[in-house]
């Protein structure tokens, strides 16, 4: 099944195209909106808001954390080895390297997540079109009802450039 | 529309074919970093006493580069982050081009505690890999803390740096053909734009802010260690870790203003680079002088209150001794100049920015040269003083370090557009329409409300 | 050195490095093949220190090594034990398991890349001619043939003997050579000469040598100008004693007052240090002299010292304290609190020496000084003045250097001795020695003198040959220092000594040298000892003990006509006017007398005053040097009537202002690499004043001027900054 | 029970004469520089004669002070190393193990008596001096800190010696270079863990003080003051 999509030119016009979407049925997961830019202003932009990012990225500072508390415990001593009367674990010198290795932590894994989530890295899908990067904005239906009157809905809309790939 | 192909077609151009002016400049400047590289094989060969390094000034130029770069690194990252985070909305067009400065001067700035090792070929002896012979790296030794804060550090601001860059890449991709379509097409990693995607680059960028201002933080603080944890007078301070972070971040500034006037001029940005930014990073900078001038007061004077007979020998010889004229020139061209310049208003102009942040580039570069060496050559006892003065090698590594900044950058800016086009774009929409659906919740413009 | 061997030594000092770190050292001795861990064994051999006259007893640390020789001309590497350390022998009454500086650098004269290898003869006139190779026959032949055609026509007198300054039984040897050959008086010559004080203590105690002082006795002790801790005498001998005076009785600290117008290194650690004008040292020991008469702090006496003082008999009237003050320039109530406490804190000994007496009234002032010991009671005794007993062997007439200079002889044979660089230039003795047909040279230098040599021979090194020196002084009982070859000679070189027997035997009328060889003749010189002495010295770097009256001899001089002394005003080369400074060259800590400036070690050595290292300076008091407008480092020019000298300067604060010191080591033209080239020789200006009764240099009558010329040009090399200090408002402080 | 190595300097004995100096450099291979690099700050004297003059003319008065490293408790020039090549073994001695040095020069930044030195340069010893050697202590290659060690080697080899002969190491036994060449018997050297050792009981002499105390170090090199206390 081919999946259908139109290019409008304006944010009032995408939106009213979700709208109708939206009213013939199509839910949150079937719509997709591309834009070139962030339009927050616009209420379409908030489809697929939600994300656990930030619990991930807390996880992975507490992976660090783990880690730098190990490597430096482990290897002081694993060959313990006295230096200027301190002790063989001085803590105040381990909190730096652990600490630099928590933020470590949270930053690749935050990263980790964005790729994942995003979908980033793979080959590029069949629904896009190279004219979202030069401002156009798509919003379509990656495989649409067998009823297929996706066509009319979008077609509706007014400046709407329907394709279908 | 037309608005947005005019910043597209402008932000794109300097990635066109290079002209005979590039050329010439890149090839100039790589000449010289090709020379500092040499200087230092040549030392690597020779052996280390080509550097004016002696007994008991064991540290010299080589250390005060590191710490130099280190402190440009903090323009950009930290900034950015800062900016993003408060969400002012003039950052726009500055973050990148602040971004790319952290990056290269943390590439240079690291490579310094490699260059004046005695034995530089061991230095991987820093890291801790793991190995029969259980020969772990010691965690109490700051230049371990070094590594591990500067490393970390540089892989957050790369990262933090590419991010954004990924929806310009795809841009690229979409409008060119060929070759250039499948670099870009690969460094886009398949980008569409998607409202998902928006709002994961978008949180993953206020996490990274959020992480990596503590990190840029810590490094500084971590870099003064290396000095404020030895019993060297006016070294043993704990005044050192604000000290130094307040002074890279100043230095980082006027870095990034002079960078900034440099690619407006170049690249014809006057557009996008106005003088507002100049004004707002002018400001900022007058902060950090005023912070610089506090915090140097306060070092000096609580060492010539306490009136330790070494401290005090340190003291005179930077005060009144054979240093005094660099020390102030250094309260010159840090404290003096730049607050008047950038107090006055008539004069907080681009150029004036410009020539305040070029003495403090300078002021900055001798406040470390100060801070190491003086102190260095008047420990306890006097029968063991000693000075110091730079060989040809030394010099010729430091300069090349300058060169091979611009040389990274020039080319950063030929195949990467140094202003966040999709970014500008954001910024355009907030700021020409109206919010007119009511569909629109009230949230919707959280984060946008800004000068 | 080779990688095998760097790694095996890195090897055996990680261990060392590590030895007690249990498990980690392991670790980490992983670095290295286990296999090439072998610890070093060594051997001790007793040998003798021949640097200076002291004749220190040396214990030598010898290890195997892998030594590259070349016998007639091929290569090879042999393992043998070679010479590692030098250490003073535990048991030697003179170095007492101490050695000084020098003596520790000795092992390098050995080991010195310039060392001469093989014999070298000169082809063409010295003028342009070139010293090349030749074989030892060839060398040899020579000598005996030049010697033959001396005594072919019956100029035996027209060969001299030209020697430094050490008494051994080598130096008897040559003299018996120069005996029975019937040459000129041998010349000994020494720039810092002590011969006017073996002269005023024949004339003061009937023994013309140099006393040795029983400081670990002494409770109180007057140093006038000696450096009797630096480079004076015995300055092992002396520190070892000093060490006991200061700590070695508990509750009694002896007591040490220094006078003299330069602070020596000596003079830094006095607990006083008292200044006067150059060459009045003489007028303040009478007036302390004065003062005990007066008060009746010591009885009188009618000594033979004494009775050489115009006026002791009568109290000395003419040395009041507040006349003394009046010349010495030391205050006139300090004059008598240091009489007091010369009397009170007895034993007191006073000691002279150096400086003081390189002026035209030396004399007098050691003279004084004797008078003051014997005032004090401390001659012969304990705690006082001692005069080691003396070996007796045949000793051959003296000639001076001068007399070589007036009447230069067909052949000069030169054994440790180095005038041309040693004697000031003024006294000609280059000219001298080029108007000389043919010079012979016993060396393992090419210095000045040798390099205007027409045969070089080169030297054994005092570890490859029998070692030996007759103390003079240093030690109660005698002591004769002697140890056989600590190593096998490194090179194709041969023992002078013996070179001289084989000479002799092979001449047209042979002399009859009682020995086959150096080591029959020293064996034969300790006979008289019995038939343990040399066996017992081959044990312990020497013999010492109780000399059997028929071995003793005590160097006395001519009987003296009693003609009273009194003080005269000492006379300089360059009036007050045009010269307005004293110029004091002095013996470098370093260098000795320039005859060390070879040897890398030492002139790498910080100075203990100014931490100069491979350089020379003059030291200018502040004052001064404020006038002149002259700072640390200037190079200033020093002048006077017989020359000029440009110099770095150094800022000493420890001496008057009206005096300009140098130190003589430096300023070699031909000298080894380390040395040729480097600084300047204070003797190149020194007037050439001799004493009346000795002959010998007065160094200390020379006066010049002095103007800076410019900035610091580099060539004072200091270890420490000191030059920081100055600008500093903590100078010289420390926590 | 395992030793401590200490130290005692009477500063009222020493003269000044510099054979300390010379007798290091013999002992630990400790290579002359030349005049060139001499001038440029790199000549190497793990044992130096510090001296001091107070006062002006006529008032003068000089002190000497030989430094070496004073192989400190609390040494401030373990911690900062990075690679151990400067840590404490457990008789107290702070070791530098050469061929784990890297060369930062941190230790000798952090060492308060400047008693650490550098090879700027590969040492050379003309030959046939490097015949004079000493085998068991190594030559030091371009790169790394050095100092001086107490004469680790010589102590390693007196307790072979005890042990050979099974019995403990007496007071006496082991001497540095220094301390076996100094001429007036300046420098004590021993077991501070015995009580009975010489260097024990000057360490608690009232005439007895450690170099810059105040600073923490704890040094465990004792100077004896001089004439004050006579």
């Amino acid at each position: 099944m081919k999946s259908v999509y139109a290019l409008f030119d304006t944010g009032e016009a995408a939106q009213r195209a979700v709208n109708s979407l939206r009213s013939a049925g199509y839910g949150e997961r079937d719509i997709t909106v591309m834009t070139a830019a962030p339009m927050e202003e616009f209420e379409f932009s908030h489809i697929g808001r939600h994300s656990y990012q930030w619990y991930i990225a807390c996880g992975g500072g507490l992976l660090g954390l783990v880690l730098g508390t190990w490597l430096t415990t482990y290897a002081e001593t694993s060959w313990p080895i006295v230096v200027g009367n301190m002790p063989i674990v001085p803590w105040y010198p381990n909190i730096i390297v652990i600490f630099e290795l928590t933020m470590l932590g949270a930053v690749l894994s935050t990263v980790a997540t964005l790729i994942v989530t995003a979908g980033l890295g793979r080959r590029t899908p069949a629904l896009y079109d190279p004219e979202v990067t030069s401002g156009a904005i798509l919003v379509g239906i990656g495989t649409p009802r067998a009823d297929g009157d996706v066509e009319q809905i979008l077609g509706a809309v007014p400046g709407a450039r329907v394709k279908t790939v | 529309m037309i608005r947005q192909d005019r910043l597209t077609r402008t932000l794109l151009k300097p990635l066109e074919r290079p002209g005979v002016g590039w050329m010439l400049v890149v090839g100039v400047l790589a000449v010289v970093v090709a020379f500092g590289g040499f200087a230092w094989s040549f030392m690597m060969w020779e052996g280390f006493g080509l550097t004016g390094k002696r007994w008991p000034v064991f540290w010299g130029f080589l250390i005060t580069n590191f710490v130099f770069w280190i402190g440009i690194s903090h323009a950009g990252t930290l900034i950015s982050a800062i900016l993003r985070l408060v969400n002012a909305g003039w950052r726009r067009p500055v973050t990148r081009c602040a971004e790319v400065i952290t990056a290269f001067a943390l590439m240079i700035g690291g490579l310094f505690p490699l260059i004046h090792l005695g034995k530089p070929w061991l230095f991987f002896w820093l890291v801790p890999y793991p190995n029969r012979r259980l020969l772990w790296p010691n965690f109490r030794s700051p230049l371990v803390w070094d590594f591990f804060a500067i490393s970390t550090y540089l892989t957050s601001s790369l990262l933090f740096l590419f991010l954004p860059l990924i929806p310009d890449f795809a841009l690229i991709r979409d409008q060119s053909t060929g070759l250039r379509k499948t670099i870009y097409g690969t460094l886009a990693l398949g980008w569409r734009g998607t409202t998902q995607q928006w709002h994961r680059l978008e949180t993953a960028m206020q996490i990274m802010a959020v992480a990596i201002i503590p990190v840029a933080v810590s490094v500084h603080t971590i870099v003064s260690f290396d000095f404020s944890m030895a019993p060297v007078p006016m070294w043993h301070s704990s005044i050192f870790g604000p000290y130094f972070v307040a002074g890279a971040i100043f230095s980082g500034i006027a870095g990034l203003i002079i960078a900034m006037a440099a690619l407006r001029r170049v690249l014809g940005l006057q557009e996008y680079l106005e003088p507002i930014h100049f004004e707002n990073l002018g400001k900022l900078l007058l902060t950090m002088s005023l912070l610089w001038g506090y915090f140097t007061f306060n070092e000096r004077l609580t060492a010539w209150y306490g009136n330790d007979v070494a401290e005090m020998n340190t003291f005179a010889a930077t005060q009144t001794g054979s240093y005094s004229p660099l020390f102030w020139t250094m309260v010159t061209v840090n404290f003096v100049i730049p607050v008047i310049i950038l107090s006055i208003r008539r004069f907080r102009t681009i150029t004036g920015c410009v020539i305040a942040s070029v003495g403090i580039v300078v002021g900055m570069w001798l406040e470390r040269f100060l801070i190491i060496v003086p102190s260095l050559g008047h420990k306890f006892l006097p029968y063991s003083w000693g000075t110091y003065s730079p060989r040809p090698v030394e010099i010729a590594i430091t300069v090349a370090t300058f060169a091979a900044m611009a040389l990274l950058y020039t080319l950063f800016a030929k195949f990467v557009p140094i202003i966040s086009i999709w970014e500008m774009r954001a910024g355009a929409h907030t700021q020409e329409s109206a919010p007119t659906r009511e569909s629109v919740p009230v949230d919707a413009r959280l984060g946008e409300s800004h000068s | 050195m080779d990688r095998r061997t760097f790694i095996k030594l890195t090897a055996v000092s990680t261990t060392a490095t590590l030895g007690g770190c249990s498990v980690p050292g392991q670790q980490l001795i992983r670095f290295i093949p286990e296999e090439e861990l072998k610890p070093g064994l060594a051997e001790w051999k007793p040998s003798v220190c021949p640097l200076c006259s002291a004749g220190c007893g040396l214990t030598v640390k010898v290890m195997q090594a892998d030594v590259e020789v070349v016998k007639d001309g091929q290569h090879g590497v042999v393992t043998r034990g070679v010479a590692k350390k030098l250490e003073g022998h535990p048991a030697h009454p003179v170095s007492q398991g101490g050695l000084c500086a020098r003596g520790q650098a000795a092992i390098q004269v050995t080991y010195h890349p310039d060392r001469l290898v093989q014999p070298l003869i000169r082809r063409g006139n010295r003028a342009s001619g070139t010293l090349e190779p030749t074989t030892w026959d060839q060398a040899i032949t020579e000598l005996v043939a030049k010697l033959d055609a001396l005594a072919g026509n019956g100029h035996q007198a027209a060969l001299t003997i030209l020697a430094g300054g050490r008494p051994t039984l080598r130096r008897a040897l040559f003299d018996q050579f120069a005996a029975k050959f019937g040459a000129a008086p041998t010349v000994v010559h020494e720039v810092f000469s002590d011969d006017l004080l073996r002269y005023a203590n024949g004339k003061s105690f009937g023994a013309a040598q140099l006393p040795t002082y029983d400081l670990g006795n002494a409770g109180f002790v007057l140093g006038f100008g000696a450096d009797f801790l630096g480079t004076w005498n015995a300055p092992v001998a002396h520190a070892a004693a000093y060490g006991r005076m200061r700590r070695g009785r508990p509750g009694k600290r002896g007591y040490f007052v220094q006078v003299e117008g330069r602070m020596t290194q000596t003079g830094a650690v006095a607990d006083q240090w008292v200044p006067v004008q150059p060459g009045t040292e003489g007028v303040l020991a009478l007036g302390i002299a004065h003062v005990l008469l007066r008060d009746g702090l010591r009885p009188a006496t009618t000594g033979r010292a004494g009775a050489l003082i115009d006026g002791w008999a009568s109290g000395l009237p003419e040395y009041a304290p507040e006349q003394v003050a009046a010349i010495t320039g030391a205050k006139a109530e300090r004059i008598v609190k240091l009489a007091h406490d010369f009397a009170g804190r007895g034993p007191a000994v006073a000691i002279v020496g150096g400086t003081p007496l390189a002026h035209t009234n030396g004399l007098f002032t050691a003279l004084a000084v004797n008078a003051l010991n014997e005032l004090s009671g401390v001659v012969g005794r304990s705690g006082g003045v001692l005069f080691t007993p003396q070996l007796a062997l045949p000793v051959a007439a003296r000639g001076s250097l001068a007399q070589l200079v007036a009447s230069p002889p067909q052949l000069l044979i030169v054994d440790g001795a180095n005038p041309v660089f040693s004697a000031p230039v003024a006294m000609k003795v280059r000219d001298a020695l080029d108007r000389i047909p043919y010079i012979v040279s016993f060396t393992n230098f090419l210095d000045e003198t040798s390099a205007l040599a027409d045969l070089v021979l080169p030297d054994h090194t005092f570890l490859e040959t029998i070692a030996e020196a007759l103390p003079e002084s240093g030690s109660s009982s005698a002591v004769i220092s002697i140890a056989g070859p600590v190593m096998t000679p490194l090179f194709e070189t041969r023992g002078a000594a013996d070179v001289l027997i084989d000479v002799a035997g092979k001449l047209k009328s042979p002399l009859d040298l009682p020995w086959g060889s150096y080591q029959e003749m020293a064996r034969a010189s300790l006979a008289p000892l019995g038939d343990e002495a040399w066996t017992t010295a081959q044990k312990q770097s020497g013999w010492w003990g109780e000399l059997p009256a028929a071995a003793t001899t005590r160097p006395t001089a001519a009987e003296p006509k009693p003609r009273p002394v009194r003080y005269a005003a000492p006379t300089f080369s360059g009036d007050v006017g045009d010269f307005p400074y004293h110029f004091l060259p002095y013996a470098s800590a370093a260098l000795l007398d320039g005859s060390l400036a070879h040897l890398p070690w030492l002139q790498e050595m910080p100075d203990p005053l100014t931490s100069a290292m491979w350089s020379s300076w003059v030291e200018i008091n502040p004052k001064t040097a404020a006038q002149l407008g002259v700072a640390l480092g200037d190079v200033v020019e020093v002048t006077s009537t017989a020359g000029t000298l440009r110099v770095p300067a150094f800022i000493n604060p420890a001496m008057a202002p009206d005096i300009i010191a140098m130190p003589v080591g430096q300023g070699h033209h031909s000298y080894t690499r380390y040395a040729s080239g480097r600084g300047q020789n204070p003797l190149e200006i020194l007037a050439p004043v001799a004493h009346p009764e000795t002959g010998t240099l007065a160094w200390a009558a020379t006066r010049v001027k002095v103007a800076r010329v410019s900035d610091p040009d580099g060539r004072l090399i200091m270890f420490s900054a000191l030059g920081e200090l100055r600008e500093n408002p903590l100078e010289g402080e420390t926590r | 029970m395992a030793h401590r190595w200490g130290m005692a300097v009477d500063l009222d004995l020493c003269t000044g004469c510099g054979a300390c100096v010379t007798a290091c450099h013999a002992e630990n291979n400790i290579p002359t520089v030349g005049d060139l690099q001499a001038s440029r700050g790199r000549a190497l004297h793990w044992m130096r004669v510090e001296r001091y003059i107070e006062g002006e003319f006529p008032d003068v008065k000089t002190k000497y002070r030989p430094v070496m490293c004073q192989q400190c408790d609390a040494a401030p020039c373990e911690p900062v190393c990075p690679t151990y090549a400067s840590h404490h073994n457990d008789e107290g001695l702070n070791a530098q193990v050469y061929n784990r040095c890297i060369g930062t020069r941190y230790c000798a930044n952090a060492c308060p008596y400047n008693t650490r030195f550098f090879e700027f340069f590969n040492s050379t010893f003309e030959k046939p001096l490097h015949l004079q050697l000493n085998p068991d202590v190594s030559v030091r290659e371009v790169g790394v800190m050095e100092k001086c060690t107490f004469c680790v080697q010589r102590i390693t080899a007196g307790k072979d010696v005890a042990a050979a002969a099974k019995r403990e190491v007496k007071d006496g036994d082991i001497v540095p270079a220094c301390a076996q060449t100094c001429p007036s018997k300046a420098i004590t050297f021993g077991d501070l863990n015995d009580p009975e050792s010489r260097v024990s009981q000057l360490a608690e002499s009232p005439r007895g003080s450690k170099l810059l105390e105040d600073l923490g170090t704890r040094p465990k090199v004792t100077y004896l003051a001089g004439a004050e206390f006579a």
